[in-house]
């Protein structure tokens, strides 16, 4: 399978001069068609970042990305070139998503007519794509808050879906939705990549969500990615320390009455990070050459992990 | 006796479309050291509940039932009586730990100033406190942290400082609502551990509300679920969340990722919860339950012990009919 | 904690760069504000020396040459300008053509007069505007909230000249208990000036009945300016005050048992202040404003008098000078309000 | 729990009314703001003044320049407003004062939202030096007060009522520009417009339909709220002389006209109560309105 | 500084004791003026506004005087006596030897020279007082002025309180010059608005353009003691003067217009008399401006189409009809009843003679201005009624001074509404109104369109004798009322309201009122 998008060193900073932070720093990452990759990590470690740098929302410091083998241009004072159309990315709030003033059907609409398609053919795609996401045709004569959450998060995505997107960036699409509008929203979600093979980068910070619909995961500390590998094996044998630490603080509502275990700490300033190895300061297994040198990525049982200590001594180099 | 016991309480909440029930009939006690989880979907009324205990409603709100604590009744105290009661009592830890604390008042002022108010102590005596509450909560150099501003600190830190100023006046029961929700599982789970210790240590009295089933899971003894306003089941955590009653509450787990159920696909409640006034006649849940029977629509379902300690509203739960056809 | 000592040092510095910023732009507005008031005065149609000399004068060739060579006015625009901005850095604003006097010494004697009043005007609508602001908000939709929200669309809705003159009218036409106008009694010496204000320098001396009356003789046009900004400022800081009632650190405060003066004043209107602050540095601009038709009725020798009489008689150095003094003055009120928000808003002197 | 049974019935919405009712419960205000009394009392007098405005001939007992009558005769049956000093019928003129001052107020209302929108719109669109110049150049026009800059624009073009609407227009589209913005600064960002963007909206598109209808509701509001200061503006430039000239019937000049006699009353009182009420009614309005829109763009109009 | 404190006794002291019942200010040495000010400087070189002119006046003596409201003939002040030669060319002016300044030193011929040259060298609003005129001093009491062209109007130039003499030491001292170079080396203005220099029988106190000048009682003065020991001129809005003088605040108000004057009570009592200022109309006499108001025919419509009447009772009680273009109060002015009347027949003929039909002319004025309380504009709607009725169309054209100025300056106007203040009180003033004269030429009028009007002019302009010149200055205004293109309106009142305690109260056509003749 040939990568559909390809990450390759890629550095976004904010910021300038004194105040600058390197909110994602030197990732790799290539997602291909009918793939679910989930990207997971704690607040502020850089997934929106990372996400909308793949759209081509914030530029690029270093590295590069590219979309069907062309580089994804920043979003400038143009029109986005229409190749790109088919690169779309859906939100986190489902209320500032979708313009409070304009009807849903208008909304979805623009997203067929601003690839070229007429009116009536704009008007066609929007009661189907409606449809597609379980709404009845007539939403579209609706305003967006006379929808729940869930519903409008399923609004914004049938707009996306009307470029005909090959992959989608999903930013916590299913955050800010209830329990059962979350299963529903993932739902869709993973059934439009069985349908239409498009490529999904879904990021969340809920690993257990992530493991339900991705089969992949990338976790994420402090603008690194320190675990790549398909989703079960990284649930169940997590390699990395930090993994294990995440899945370990999921409570699980079994009824049993086991709290979980806490990882020491918060996570540090992307401003100013810590030396070495970025996660030592929390790491329970951190050793003295943690502090000092920065971990690569290394293959270990079939997925990329950046540790030393859990590292083959051999891989070292 | 519990330490609270609330019996029949219903709010009522006026807004620009007119008046609504937010909390419908809510009955559930609390007893000194033990933790409550109220669960249930968004606009269920959990907040509102914890808020009626403080007298905290928002305007031109109306109340109905009792909320009996230590003895007196929370509703019908003089709005002097119950600013004693605040704070002093009850304590109320809420969801966003970025906008509970005051943005422009130091850690110390916060932490201290209900404590002069309340105990009348000094102010030197009152940081004293303060200093230990925070390593308490662990929060690192809690001398330093006193004279910073809730802005430098993390979220997860804001939170434990939140916590800390609940404690301040050494409550008896401490009202946390969704005190997780904004947090890092990482963070959450120091968090759940922090209120664990307290109860075991202090004996304090915890309503933890939460939709995150998980949470309640970890640290509630009993579990009440609601809907619509109106309580669907309460009962002791392990019968709850292992062998749910109401289609609701199994609702609920079922469209949760399970940790150890692998990767099955997700199973949503049908339809979305109701929204404001708009709650359904009869069962609130009728029209998105799997089980529901005509009657279900015209009969308002009675909590019934179907358990020791457990209760339910539900009229197709074959436990709970024949006792709601003997009560008529 | 998450701000290591070192780094909080560095903050500082880039606080003070912020205000050596802002105090850069603040000095390019002063010169594009005179640059702009430079071309009007350039626009008007009129001859200063027509305005100024009298119908004799203004045929004599050789008191037309005397007069523009005076006031410069023979050179060509861009000399005059930048001699302007040249001489201004010295020090010297020019001779004004009215009162043939340096326009600085004219402003130090007028502007002490308007702020006198301006100032009184603020801290009375400060004081009115904040505290009845207060009460609308914490009496949202009763009765109080509805007549004070009559009371401060009505403030910000009367025309300050006519109701100078309604004013002026009953309140000492009519029943003689409020004083005519000017700053002082007649036959009243004002206090050696040290800072121009006379009340504040009565006080410097001691001299109690110079400030009774000097007092006495504010109130009236006090009170007239400050109708304006009375309103804005409750209607202001009900909402304000309002929009903080909603956050959730209010009903946490609540939540702790304190009395409702403690949240009200403690952490209600602390936050409320910072936005309020900035209205009432806008509010001052606009009390200048105010001023130009107050004192006219009120025979107050201050900035709008001058401002007006230079507008009429063209006297350019002066319009200049005023637009100088009102231009800094307007960035000065935003460095003071932004150095406030600091002191009252620790975020913004943390971040 | 075997407390009685709770003493109303299932249905939520209608049976809420059952529950003790709080004493000082107050009714929520509606959200329409054309229900609120102050806004219908605004809408009235508003009307009233445009109706006294068409209709003035109609209205008006007499000529507004016709010096026929008896000097600075007080109010009386014949003339109730009194007379002027220069035996013209105060009521006449105030009539006739409606005519000069609304349209005008709503003209240069107009005029300033018109160039403060453009201003503003590409300023928080395209961002940079658009935005640079243009802001600075508000920024110059906010740092003198209103009538002062006023006063010299006037006094540049010439005491005349239509160099004073210029004047006023001049210092008045700053504000609009601040506000056009902030909300298209912060409509710029949002996740709607960058979504229309991603679907391959060029940046003009984005601004026309996307921000658009975000950025109308409030600066009508801010135009509602306006007319009021630019009526205050206007009849305050004629006061000082710098706008209407003698002999037309402006409320401003006639209240001026009135300062000069200061004993007979009357004069200024008339025309002073016309401007108020008319400022009053606006406000009322704007002030309505601006309640009524949602409280994020509610506080940018305030700031 | 410091100012010394108020003398006056019964005052009160300072404090609040302005509120209570009228009268208290009025303390039996302090007198308050309240006027507008119009007030640029107190240095009588370089001073020729109304409110300088009326200070000036009580600090400054000057060569010749005027005595109360009498502006047609001089009387001595400094100068004992005067004699004229018979060319008209040459005054010899005999200074009193008893006369000092305010420092206690004796007033001399050198300062009288001094003075005069300094205003003339000054180049300042009244240097055109000068203009032809060298002063000399044969011994130290005798100063000789010596006009180029004959000057009759030198006795009445003289008083201006312009031509106050200075205290030449004291004014050396300070930084004054009176050479060639006055203009830019002269220094002193300064110092003289702060101290007065003069021989007159009020010192300087304080002095501020915007708020009051306060004068004290010279106690050196040479002449009759003044009754008040205080004098403080106060800068007040002309409808606020009167709420003052009314609640007993000020003892004058000097501005009040005719309707602000009116009903004011017994109270107070109101001196109300013609102003000095006229009035007038012109019609534009060049066809390139104008082929409509260029027409003597249309300039007779004009005339006659004027109802004279209406215009008075708009100017309120106290104005007059202008019945020549010399104001009533001066040498030579034309009996009252003579003027112009209005017939609107012979107007409508002479717009039927024009060849003219239903003709539409702009009439341009200053808009921002008052006159004695009056208004260019109200004044305009009403000719602009008055000449609808002949048939002609007048558009107004209102703007502002300053920039009317110009176009009036300009000859642009084709109709103009505008007022000429005397600036001395002699008829020859008025001669600015022939062709080719400083204002015919704004009408444009020019040199040679009106020979015998013109010659007529030359010889008032060198007669001395005033019975001659009386006549001549009839004839010439006879004529301007017959044909021309400059139309005397009126005269609109000057007022002056003083409280009953102040006696002998005149308006002076220069100075309003003479401060130290009140009784
Ligand atoms: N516009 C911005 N300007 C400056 N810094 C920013 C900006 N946006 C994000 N950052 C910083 O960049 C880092 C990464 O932010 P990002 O939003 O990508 O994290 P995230 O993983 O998506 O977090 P969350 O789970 O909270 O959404 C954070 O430290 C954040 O503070
Ligand atoms: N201030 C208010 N005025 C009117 N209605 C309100 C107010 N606050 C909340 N409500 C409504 O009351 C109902 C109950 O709200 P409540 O906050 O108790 O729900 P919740 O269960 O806490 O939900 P969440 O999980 O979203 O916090 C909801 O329908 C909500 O919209
Ligand atoms: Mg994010
Ligand atoms: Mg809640
Ligand atoms: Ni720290």
């Amino acid at each position: 399978m040939t990568a559909l998008v390809k990450v390759s060193g890629l550095c976004v900073d904010y910021g300038r001069g004194g105040a600058r932070v390197r909110a994602v720093d030197g990732i790799d990452l290539t997602v291909s068609p009918g793939e679910i990759l989930g990207l997971v990590g704690e607040s502020g470690c850089g997934k929106s970042t990372l996400g909308r740098a793949m759209v081509g929302l914030e530029p690029a410091a270093e590295g590069s990305v590219t979309f069907a083998g062309s580089a994804v241009a920043p979003l400038g004072r143009r029109k986005r070139s229409a190749s790109l159309r088919r690169l779309q990315m859906v939100f986190q709030d489902p209320y500032s998503s979708l313009n409070p003033r304009r009807r849903v059907g208008a909304l979805i609409g623009d997203g067929v007519a601003l690839g070229g398609g007429t009116k009536e053919a704009a008007a066609q795609r929007v009661t189907a794509l409606l449809e597609r996401v379980g709404l009845p045709a007539d939403a579209a004569e609706k305003y967006p808050h006379e929808f729940s959450g869930g519903q409008r998060q399923r609004i914004a995505i049938a707009r996306t879906l009307a470029a005909d997107p090959e992959c989608l960036v999903a930013d916590e699409p299913i955050s800010a939705l209830d329990a059962s509008a979350q299963a529903q929203v993932a739902n869709l979600l993973g059934e439009l990549v069985r349908e239409t093979g498009l490529a999904l980068v879904f990021i969340s910070h809920d690993l257990s969500v992530v493991r339900q619909i991705a089969d992949r995961v990338a976790v994420m500390y402090l603008g690194r990615i320190v675990e790549v590998g398909p989703t079960e094996q990284v649930w169940t044998a997590p390699v990395h320390p930090y993994t294990e630490a995440l899945i370990a603080a999921i409570p699980r509502a079994d009824g049993g009455g086991l709290l979980p275990v806490d990882l020491p700490g918060d996570v540090p300033d992307p401003a100013s990070p810590p030396s070495g190895c970025r996660f030592h300061p929390r790491c329970p297994i951190a050793e003295d050459r943690c502090r000092t040198i920065d971990p690569g990525p290394v293959l270990i049982n079939e997925r990329e992990v950046a540790c030393l200590v859990r590292a083959p001594a051999d891989s070292l180099v | 006796m519990p330490l609270l016991s609330i019996e029949h309480l219903s709010v009522a909440l006026s807004t620009a479309r007119g008046s609504f029930k937010a909390v419908d009939d809510v009955s559930f006690s609390v007893d000194t050291g033990e933790i409550l989880g109220i669960a249930g979907e968004s606009g269920s009324g959990k907040t509102m509940t914890a808020l009626t205990l403080l007298g905290l409603l928002p305007h031109g709100a109306r109340t109905a039932g009792k909320a009996v604590f230590d003895g007196t009744d929370l509703l019908t105290m003089s709005p002097k009586k119950i600013r004693a009661v605040r704070g002093r009592q009850i304590a109320m830890v809420s969801q966003d730990p970025a906008t509970s604390l005051h943005p422009i008042l130091t850690v110390e002022r916060q932490l201290t100033e209900h404590m002069r108010h309340h105990l009348g102590v000094s102010r030197s005596e009152a940081r004293t406190r303060a200093v230990d509450l925070l390593a308490t909560v662990r929060i690192p150099d809690p001398e330093q942290a006193l004279t910073a501003y809730p802005g430098q600190f993390s979220g997860g830190m804001r939170q434990r400082i939140a916590i800390a100023v609940a404690l301040a006046c050494e409550p008896r029961l401490l009202l946390a609502d969704e005190p997780t929700t904004a947090l890092d599982v990482t963070v959450q789970a120091g968090i759940l551990r922090l209120l664990q210790r307290l109860r075991t240590e202090r004996g304090l009295a915890v309503v933890i509300i939460t939709h995150d089933l998980g949470v309640m899971s970890a640290l509630a003894d009993r579990v009440c679920v609601m809907y619509g306003g109106r309580m669907a089941e309460v009962g002791p955590r392990s019968e709850i969340l292992s062998a749910p009653r109401h289609p609701y509450t199994r609702g609920l787990l079922d469209a949760l990722p399970h940790p150890e159920g692998g990767a099955a696909e997700l199973r949503p409640i049908a339809g979305s919860p109701p929204s404001l006034g708009n709650v359904p006649t009869g069962c609130p849940f009728h029209p998105r339950c799997p089980h529901a029977e005509p009657g279900c629509s015209l009969d308002r379902p009675e909590l019934v012990t179907v358990a020791p300690g457990h209760l339910l509203a539900c009229p197709v739960d074959p436990l709970a009919r024949p006792v709601l056809e003997k009560t008529r | 904690m998450a701000v290591p000592g070192a780094r909080k040092r560095s903050r500082h510095r880039d606080l003070w760069l912020f205000i050596l910023k802002r105090l850069g732009i603040g000095l390019l507005l002063v010169l594009g504000a005179t640059l702009v008031s430079f071309i009007l005065t350039q626009l008007v149609p009129g001859d200063p020396a027509a305005a100024n000399l009298g119908q004799q004068a203004v045929e004599d060739p050789g008191a037309v040459a005397a007069f523009r060579h005076k006031y410069g006015l023979d050179k060509p625009l861009p000399v005059q300008f930048l001699t302007y901005i040249w001489n201004v850095l010295h020090g010297d604003l020019g001779l004004s053509q009215q009162s043939h006097r340096p326009v600085s010494t004219d402003l130090a004697e007028y502007v002490p007069a308007t702020f006198e009043l301006a100032i009184f005007a603020i801290v009375l609508s400060l004081l009115i505007g904040v505290s009845l602001g207060i009460l609308a908000a914490v009496t949202r939709d009763r009765w109080p909230d509805q007549v004070l929200r009559v009371v401060s669309l009505g403030g910000v809705s009367m025309p300050t000249f006519w109701i100078a003159l309604m004013a002026f009218y009953l309140l000492f036409f009519k029943w003689g208990i409020l004083p005519g106008g000017g700053r002082l009694d007649p036959t009243q010496t004002p206090p050696d000036h040290i800072t121009g204000m006379y009340t504040v320098d009565a006080l410097l001396h001691g001299q109690w009945s110079l400030f009774g009356s000097a007092v006495y003789h504010l109130v009236l046009p006090g009170l007239v300016l400050a109708t304006y900004t009375i309103g804005l400022l409750l209607r202001f800081t009900r909402a304000s005050v309002l929009e903080i009632l909603g956050n959730d650190y209010v009903r946490a405060a609540r939540a702790k048992g304190l009395p409702e003066r403690t949240v009200v004043l403690r952490h209600v209107l602390r936050p409320a202040l910072v936005s309020i602050i900035t209205v009432a540095g806008v509010a001052f601009g606009s009390l200048l404003s105010g001023a130009v038709l107050v004192e006219n009725i009120f025979s107050w020798p201050g900035l709008g008098q001058y401002a007006y009489l230079s507008a009429i008689n063209l006297d350019l150095p002066a319009i200049m000078g005023v637009s100088l003094v009102v231009a800094v003055v307007y960035i000065a009120m935003n460095l003071l309000v932004d150095v406030l928000y600091g002191v009252i808003d620790p975020r913004i002197r943390l971040s | 729990m075997s407390a009685p049974e709770p003493a109303f019935g299932a249905d939520a919405l209608i049976t809420a009314d059952a529950l003790p009712a709080e004493p000082t419960a107050a009714r929520r205000r509606s959200t329409s703001p054309w229900r609120q009394p102050l806004a219908i009392v605004g809408v009235v007098v508003v009307a009233a003044w445009v109706v006294i405005a068409i209709f003035a001939p109609l209205i008006a007992p007499s000529d507004p320049l016709a010096q026929d009558f008896v000097q600075l005769k007080g109010p009386s049956a014949q003339h109730w407003l009194g007379t002027d000093e220069l035996g013209r019928d105060v009521l006449s003129r105030v009539v006739y004062g409606a005519r000069v001052s609304l349209p005008l107020a709503v003209l240069l209302v107009f005029g300033a939202m018109l160039v403060g929108s453009v201003v503003g719109a590409l300023a928080g669109f395209f961002g940079g030096w658009v935005d640079a110049v243009g802001m600075r150049l508000a920024d110059i026009v906010f740092a003198f007060p209103g009538i002062i800059l006023a006063m010299a624009v006037a006094a540049a073009l010439g005491p005349q009522l239509r160099n004073a609407v210029l004047a006023v227009v001049v210092v008045s589209w700053p504000a609009y520009a601040r506000l056009v913005r902030g909300l298209v600064l912060s409509a710029r960002n949002s996740q709607y417009v960058i979504s229309s963007r991603l679907l391959g909206a060029s940046p003009l598109r984005a601004l026309l339909v996307d921000i658009r209808p975000n950025v109308l509701g409030p600066v009508l509001v801010m135009a509602a709220l306006d007319v009021g200061n630019a009526v205050l503006l206007l009849s305050g430039l004629s006061f000082l002389g710098l706008g209407a000239q003698p002999p037309l019937a402006e409320w401003g000049a006639m209240v001026a006209a009135g300062a000069q006699n200061f004993d007979k009353w009357w004069i200024g009182l008339f025309p002073g109560l016309a401007i108020l009420t008319v400022v009053l009614a606006f406000n009322f309005i704007g002030d309505s309105l601006r309640d009524a829109l949602d409280p994020r763009t509610a506080k940018a109009l305030r700031d | 500084t410091s100012t010394s404190a108020p003398t006056a006794a019964g005052s009160g002291g300072a404090g609040s004791s302005s509120s209570s019942a009228a009268g208290t200010v009025t303390s039996s040495g302090t007198l308050v003026v309240d006027t507008a000010f119009q007030l640029k400087t107190a240095d009588p070189g370089r001073m020729f506004e109304p409110t300088g002119l009326l200070i000036d006046h009580a600090m400054y003596s000057t060569l010749l005087t005027f005595a109360g409201d009498n502006v047609k003939k001089p009387v001595p002040d400094l100068a004992s006596s005067y004699t004229a030669s018979k060319d008209g060319k040459v005054y010899t002016f005999k200074l009193r030897t008893d006369a000092v300044f305010s420092d206690g030193t004796p007033v001399t011929s050198a300062d009288v020279v001094f003075s005069l040259n300094r205003v003339a060298n000054l180049k300042g609003n009244p240097s055109f007082l000068m203009a032809g005129i060298t002063v000399t001093a044969p011994d130290a009491h005798t100063v000789v002025l010596t006009s180029a062209t004959p000057n009759p109007a030198i006795p009445f130039i003289v008083p201006n309180s312009a031509l106050g003499i200075l205290n030449s030491k004291a004014v050396k001292a300070a930084g004054g010059s009176d050479d060639a170079s006055a203009a830019t080396s002269d220094k002193a203005e300064t110092a003289l608005n702060t101290k007065s220099q003069g021989a007159g029988p009020y010192t300087l106190d304080s002095y501020s353009t915007t708020t009051q000048v306060v004068m004290e009682a010279n106690p050196k003065y040479w002449g009759t003691k003044p009754k008040y020991e205080k004098i403080i001129v106060r800068n007040v809005q002309a409808n606020v003067q009167k709420l003052n003088v009314l609640k007993g605040q000020s003892q004058i108000a000097v501005d009040l217009s005719p309707a602000q004057a009116d009903g004011l009570g017994s109270s107070v009592q109101t001196i109300n008399g013609a102003s000095p200022n006229v009035f007038f109309l012109f019609t534009n006499n060049s066809p390139a401006v104008s082929k409509v108001t260029s027409n003597p025919d249309f300039q007779d419509a004009v005339r006659y189409g004027v109802d004279y009447d209406s215009l008075v009772s708009l100017a309120g009680t106290g104005a007059v009809q202008a019945n020549g273009i010399i104001p009533t109060m001066f040498l030579g002015s034309l009996a009252a009843g003579t003027g112009v009347k209005r017939d609107l027949a012979k107007a409508k003929a002479a717009l039927a003679k024009s060849g003219l039909t239903n003709p539409t002319v702009t009439l341009s004025y200053p808009s921002d201005i008052q006159v004695n309380g009056l208004n260019f504009g109200d004044l305009a709607a009403r000719v602009q009624a008055n000449l609808k009725d002949v048939g002609i169309t007048v558009k107004l054209a209102p703007a502002s001074v300053q920039t009317a100025l110009d176009s009036y300056r300009g000859g642009k106007e084709e109709m103009g509404l505008w007022e000429w203040g005397p600036d001395y009180p002699d008829p020859s003033d008025y001669l600015n109104f022939l062709p080719g004269q400083v204002v015919g030429k704004r009408a444009n009028w020019l040199a040679g369109q009106s020979p015998a009007l013109e010659a007529l002019g030359k010889q008032a302009a060198s007669t001395i004798d005033d019975a001659t010149r009386v006549k001549q200055y009839t004839q010439i205004q006879t004529m301007m009322n017959q044909s021309g293109p400059i139309m005397p309106l009126i005269q609109p009142a000057q007022i002056l309201v003083a409280a009953n305690s102040v006696k002998n109260v005149k308006a002076n056509a220069l100075w309003l009122v003479d401060l130290s003749e009140l009784g």
